[in-house]
């Protein structure tokens, strides 16, 4: 496994708080995204568990766009990955936010 | 030990125990009174017709005996397996096997395990773990799978297990993990005759293996977690 | 055949573990206990360096289903083949004590497993006699428990018992339920036992149809979410299978019939032909509510 | 000075003679099928060996392959696909030494190793359409050993559903004085209707187990994954409803049967019944019965079956080419001469894509050749009469000044990764590569890129018809290559500009919300599905089946 951290800047007003929420599973090429409150504002703390090693840049570069698609300040983000593509991995995290911020309203 | 052995340690007043086909059942004599006695030998494999006449004798002590003792001697590598015993939906015979033993302790039997051979999956599960305490003797065997086996079907190289089993009784075969993961009470030394009146003594409570898991360092989350979920506590509501 | 029926279902088997309990309780009922944001994680698969979940392959909580407040856990199968490991398995025996102390109207169990996680075997194996102790526990709190096998993983090595140990279960023809698993079968005794790669094989002897048929399965359902939620319920309200004497000897008799009846068949479609099924090899190809009236008077034991 | 101008005939004359001895009738005892080979054939002979995408002389090609090597060896052997084990034995034994074929499927890597080992001499790898065309001009069969159904007592063939090249091959072989063999799997004494007929046909045998057939387009809709359903998406909005395609060939993969299985929903829906998709050169496939039974799908035509459909066909002859029996009649040279002038539209799959949008599925230590792909993949310069959707990518594609014309839509599918994190965008295709190791004089390219009209990814469509230099296309496709190496290298500012051009387009751009992209917009979601959409008719092979 490799453990990956990144705090990814998200200006603007703090993400509302939500019951946390997981979407996807831990299967081969698949992943879970976990979302809850728990980044100081401003930022959005991104921990990733993968058992791909050595994709670091790709993971970096998938969770700025993330990030530019959408308000994050303010969240934690965890994943624990199976080996999925960027494809999965995008969609997933896009699931996540969206849900997340569905139990918020 | 063969179970002839094994009786006769455990009941030197004498016993009725049969063996037919690998099975065992009978009764032997305690300081407490008859103890009903049933179980597996030469490491039999549990088919459908096994777990039904277990479960046959069960039945029978309880409508007959209320209260005696049951105690469940097991050398089985397992259930039997088969496409026949599928066919029939032999997990629905072990489960009403052990359904009946769950009846028994509902009535007020006490429930003693001893595994002094093998132990392992349908059979350990549907009758030797069934018991208010589990014990065994010296050289017991219990297992899921052995380390190469494991090795194969995980993919996960051999040293690797066998470098984590150094330390964690989770994964190797070996009645010491057993004993350490809370699912063997005790290892009963001879004379096993007095072993069984102390077990015998003692009052039947409820499942405690996984707080005995957490004593004994095998099992450092089982007991905090299923209470964590039964207390409600970290709840999302 | 009806487009419209085809689109408007949602399939039970391909939905995760999550999905599965959203879709079978009252919509927005279910709380989580201990759910993934604490993150109890499998030390033993850390150890090993594999991929963890957080919440171990297992949600666990409280809802209402029709109004009724019900305690549920739903095993994730395609999470290590929804095998259960000393946090998976703790989980499940907590939520049963739980049932025991708070009395609901019923516990669900969604089982998706092959039964012990081979990385956790021994602990996993332990959990799994505790999940069985804890079944029987709350049956005899007077708790319901029902079982709902539909998931891609099948149920079996020792949930296998579990399920049956439960008041009732209810598959899917697509949900299969048995001890040993069609791989393992074929791994230790040989493809000439059992060929697993025999799809039609495989689920001729575990799938819900001949389940049923043997009276082993309660209810075969379609694969429909909103069919196992209206089984789930009916399932919670029919009378409790009582944990008592007289019960477990009409079982016991049943189980003895069926030996004698159907003990020589080498193959699950010879047990259909012997109940009396008119067209054995035609029932593979039934709709559930077809196969229902089909073996109606051939069906043995069962509620 | 005198000339002979019947040379071929009276060598056939000569081989039959010969044969005569082993077998003095038109059928054939199984057990003499050998023995009339080694009868009928010279060393060097140019054989074509009956090996279709499905159907195969598989008896025949165990015959030969039992042949004395003393006296029958060196032959030139022509077929389309080498699929049996029976094929390479052929070479291994020296029986045969030189080979034109087209795909090679399951003997790729084999193939690869006796070429690389000298064994085999081969002469060209070439799609379909090129391999039947040169049966007729410096190809032709000296002997021909097909496989039909049924035959009656005068040698007339009945292929039922799988005619595929049958008709290509002996009508070859059979006009300029060849020899023709044909294995069937029965006698009938009247045939429901003849494929072939018996004065093309010297010699018939009956096998003693049916020709095998492979159920090769069935894709089981429980395998298509959400990525492949957002793509699928894109596909039927971007492509299908823009252009209005109505003449169409799909690839066999997972995301073309996506495609099939989003038409009764969301096609559907954007109210496209009617107006895409009516018009089809294509196999039976299953996951097309959803289209077919809502109304979509007015015809289909075939280049050769699929196991388990055969009942369905015959139930719906308004959309399939059928007998009078009902059995489909397929034809793989008439299909692909449909899919290159008569589609409008191909799309398939693909596994590499360079910056010049030229795609490959050749990996290194494998030759698994053409198939078919590359005549339906390749814009028709031969076409003439237009239609809307030809018009339109013609327009889209026309430069300042030149003669107004259309054009034929090409689209590749693919995930910018593929299994293991392999990027499917690369700076150079794996296929140059294969070239140098096995000494190809070009590497073996699928669809060449001034080809391919669109790409469409996961990240969205390039449409390459709309760039004007080799620079803006590389970067449209940069701008759909994810997070590939070639992806992550585009120029963020270029591709917004593409964006605001239409040349690259996002799912948001085409107005598609993402997160209907599920499993549960497909119209069956599982084998039985297809079954129970096909009313039962649907036969699906036991592998498929888990009931």
């Amino acid at each position: 496994m490799e453990r990956l951290s990144f705090d990814l800047a998200c200006p603007g007003a703090p993400a509302p708080r939500a019951p946390p929420v997981v979407v996807g599973v831990v299967a081969s090429g698949n992943l879970e995204v976990l979302v809850e409150p728990g980044a100081a504002p401003g930022t959005c703390r991104v921990e990733v568990a993968t058992s791909a090693r050595g994709f670091r840049e790709i993971w970096s570069a998938v969770l700025d766009d993330f990030a530019g698609r959408h308000a994050l300040s303010g969240l934690a983000v965890s994943v624990n990955d199976a080996g999925a593509t960027p494809a999965v991995v995008s969609l997933r995290l896009d699931q996540a936010v969206e849900e997340y911020l569905g139990g918020a309203r | 030990m063969t179970a002839a052995e094994l009786l006769l340690s455990l009941f030197p007043a004498g016993h009725s125990v049969r063996e037919e086909g690998s099975l065992l059942l009978g009764s032997g004599a305690s300081p407490e009174g008859e103890v009903a006695v049933l179980g597996t030998a030469q490491g039999l494999e549990v088919g459908a017709e096994e777990a039904l006449a277990l479960a046959a004798f069960v039945l029978d002590v309880v409508r007959r005996h209320p209260a005696r003792p049951l105690l469940a001697l097991l050398d089985s590598r397992g259930q039997r397996m088969s496409l026949r015993d599928e066919i029939l939906g032999l997990n629905g015979y072990l489960a009403h096997l052990a359904t009946a033993l769950e009846l028994a302790r509902q009535r007020g039997h006490r429930l003693l395990s001893l595994v002094y051979g093998e132990a392992s999956s349908g059979s350990a599960l549907a009758l030797g773990f069934m018991g208010d305490e589990v014990h065994a003797v010296e050289g017991a065997r219990l297992w899921v799978m052995n380390l190469p086996a494991m090795a194969r079907v995980t993919k996960i190289p051999l040293e690797r297990l066998a470098e984590v089993s150094r330390t964690s009784p989770v994964l190797a075969p070996g009645l010491d993990n057993y004993v350490r993961l809370g699912a063997v009470e005790s290892v009963w030394q001879p004379p096993l005759a007095a072993a069984l009146l102390q077990a015998l003594r003692r009052e039947a409570g409820p499942d405690r293996r996984s707080e005995r898991g957490e004593e004994r360092g095998g099992r450092l989350l089982a007991r905090r977690v299923a209470e964590a979920v039964r207390g409600g506590r970290g709840g999302g509501g | 055949m009806s487009d419209r029926g085809i689109r408007a279902r949602h399939s039970y088997r391909e939905a995760t573990a999550r999905r599965r309990l959203a879709g079978l309780l009252d919509e927005g009922s279910f709380r989580e206990l201990l759910g993934p944001e604490h993150r109890v994680t499998s030390p033993h698969l850390a150890a090993l360096d594999l991929p963890a979940a957080f919440d171990d392959g297992v949600v666990v909580g409280a809802g209402l289903l029709l109004g009724e407040p019900v305690l549920a856990a739903s095993q994730e199968g395609s999470f290590m083949g929804g095998g259960v490991g000393e946090v998976h398995g703790a989980k499940l025996v907590g939520l049963l004590e739980r049932a025991a102390r708070e009395r609901p109207r019923g516990v669900l169990l969604l089982l998706d497993t092959g039964g012990v996680r081979l990385q956790e075997a021994n602990a996993g194996l332990v959990a799994v006699s505790e999940v069985m102790r804890a079944v029987l526990a709350a049956r005899a709190a007077r708790v319901p428990v029902v079982a709902l096998v539909g998931g891609g993983f099948g149920c079996f090595g020792g949930m296998g018992i579990a399920a049956r140990l439960c008041d009732a279960v209810a598959m899917s023809e697509e949900g299969r339920l048995g001890i040993t698993g069609p791989d393992v079968l074929e791994t230790t005794k040989g493809v000439e036992e059992l060929d697993a790669s025999d799809r039609a094989l495989v689920w001729r002897t575990y799938g819900g149809k001949h389940r049923y048929l043997l009276g082993e399965a309660d209810r075969l359902l379609e694969d429909d979410l909103e069919a196992f939620r209206t089984a789930a319920a009916e399932l919670l309200r029919v009378s409790a299978r009582p944990l008592d004497l007289e019960e477990l000897e009409r079982e016991h008799r049943q189980l003895g019939r069926r030996l004698a009846e159907f003990g020589g068949a080498a193959d699950a479609s010879e047990v259909w032909r012997a109940a009396g099924v008119e067209r054995p090899e035609a029932l593979p190809l039934l709709e559930a509510p077809e196969f229902l009236r089909a073996v109606a008077g051939a069906r043995r034991g069962g509620r | 000075m005198s000339r002979t101008w019947d040379q071929a005939r009276r060598d056939r004359a000569r081989r039959l003679a010969r044969a005569r001895g082993v077998s003095p009738e038109k059928w054939v005892d199984p057990q003499r099928a050998t023995a009339l080979l080694e009868a009928l054939l010279e060393p060097g002979d140019r054989v074509c060996l009956e090996g279709d995408n499905q159907k195969q002389a598989d008896f025949l090609a165990r015959a030969l392959s039992r042949v004395d090597p003393a006296r029958v060896r060196d032959l030139h052997l022509v077929l389309s696909v080498l699929a049996l084990p029976e094929h390479v034995e052929l070479f291994e034994r020296g029986i045969a030494r030189r080979l034109d074929f087209s795909f090679s499927g399951p003997q790729a890597v084999r193939l690869a190793q006796l070429a690389g080992a000298g064994r085999i001499e081969i002469g060209a790898i070439h799609t379909y359409l090129e391999l039947y065309a040169r049966y007729f001009v410096d190809l032709t069969p000296r002997v021909a050993l097909v496989a039909a159904l049924a035959a009656d007592r005068e040698g007339n063939l009945y292929t039922g559903p799988n005619t595929e090249d049958t008709p290509a091959i002996v009508e070859a072989t059979a006009f300029r004085d060849g020899v023709v063999v044909a294995q069937v799997n029965e006698e009938r004494e009247r045939l429901p209707r003849v494929d072939i007929p018996g004065g093309w046909v010297d010699f018939v045998v009956r096998a003693p187990t049916p020709s095998t057939i492979e159920p090769l387009f069935t894709r089981d809709p429980a395998q298509v994954s959400e990525v492949q359903v957002l793509m699928a998406m894109m596909v039927v909005k971007g492509i299908y409803a823009e252009y209005g395609v109505n003449r169409l060939n799909h690839g066999i993969g997972f995301d073309t049967a996506a495609i099939e299985l989003l038409l009764p929903t969301y096609g559907e829906e954007l109210g496209l019944k009617g107006k895409v998709c009516q018009h089809w050169a294509l196999n039976p496939h299953p996951t097309l019965i959803p289209a077919i039974e809502s109304g979509f799908v007015r015809s289909v035509h075939a280049f050769g079956s699929e196991l388990g459909m055969e009942a369905y066909v015959a139930a719906r002859p308004d959309v399939f080419f059928t007998g009078p029996d009902g059995s489909l009649r397929s034809n793989r040279a008439f299909s692909q001469t449909a899919g290159h002038y008569a589609c409008d539209l191909f799309i398939g799959s693909t596994l590499q894509v360079d910056l010049a949008g030229n795609s490959s599925t050749a990996t290194a230590s494998r030759i698994a050749g053409f198939g078919g792909a590359p005549n339906m993949g390749a814009d028709a310069r031969g076409r003439r009469h237009s239609s809307p959707a030809w018009l339109r990518a013609g327009r889209e594609s026309a430069r300042p000044g030149t003669m107004p014309r259309g054009r034929k839509l090409v689209v590749q599918l693919l995930e910018t990764f593929r299994e293991h994190m392999e990027p499917a965008f690369v700076e150079r295709l794996d296929a140059w590569e294969l070239a140098r190791a096995m000494k190809m004089e070009l590497p073996p390219v699928m669809v060449y890129g001034d080809d391919v009209s669109h790409i469409v990814t996961e990240e969205g469509i390039a449409n390459l018809l709309l760039c004007r230099t080799a620079e803006e296309r590389a970067e449209a496709i940069r701008g759909v290559a994810g997070y590939t190496p070639l992806g992550r290298a585009r120029s963020v500012r270029a591709v917004e500009n593409l964006r605001d051009q239409g040349i690259v387009r996002r799912p948001e751009d085409l107005g598609i919300d993402k997160r209907r992209a599920t499993r549960d917009l497909l119209a069956a979601r599982s084998v039985k599905d297809l079954v129970r959409w096909s009313g039962g008719l649907y036969d699906p092979p036991r592998r498929f089946r888990s009931w």
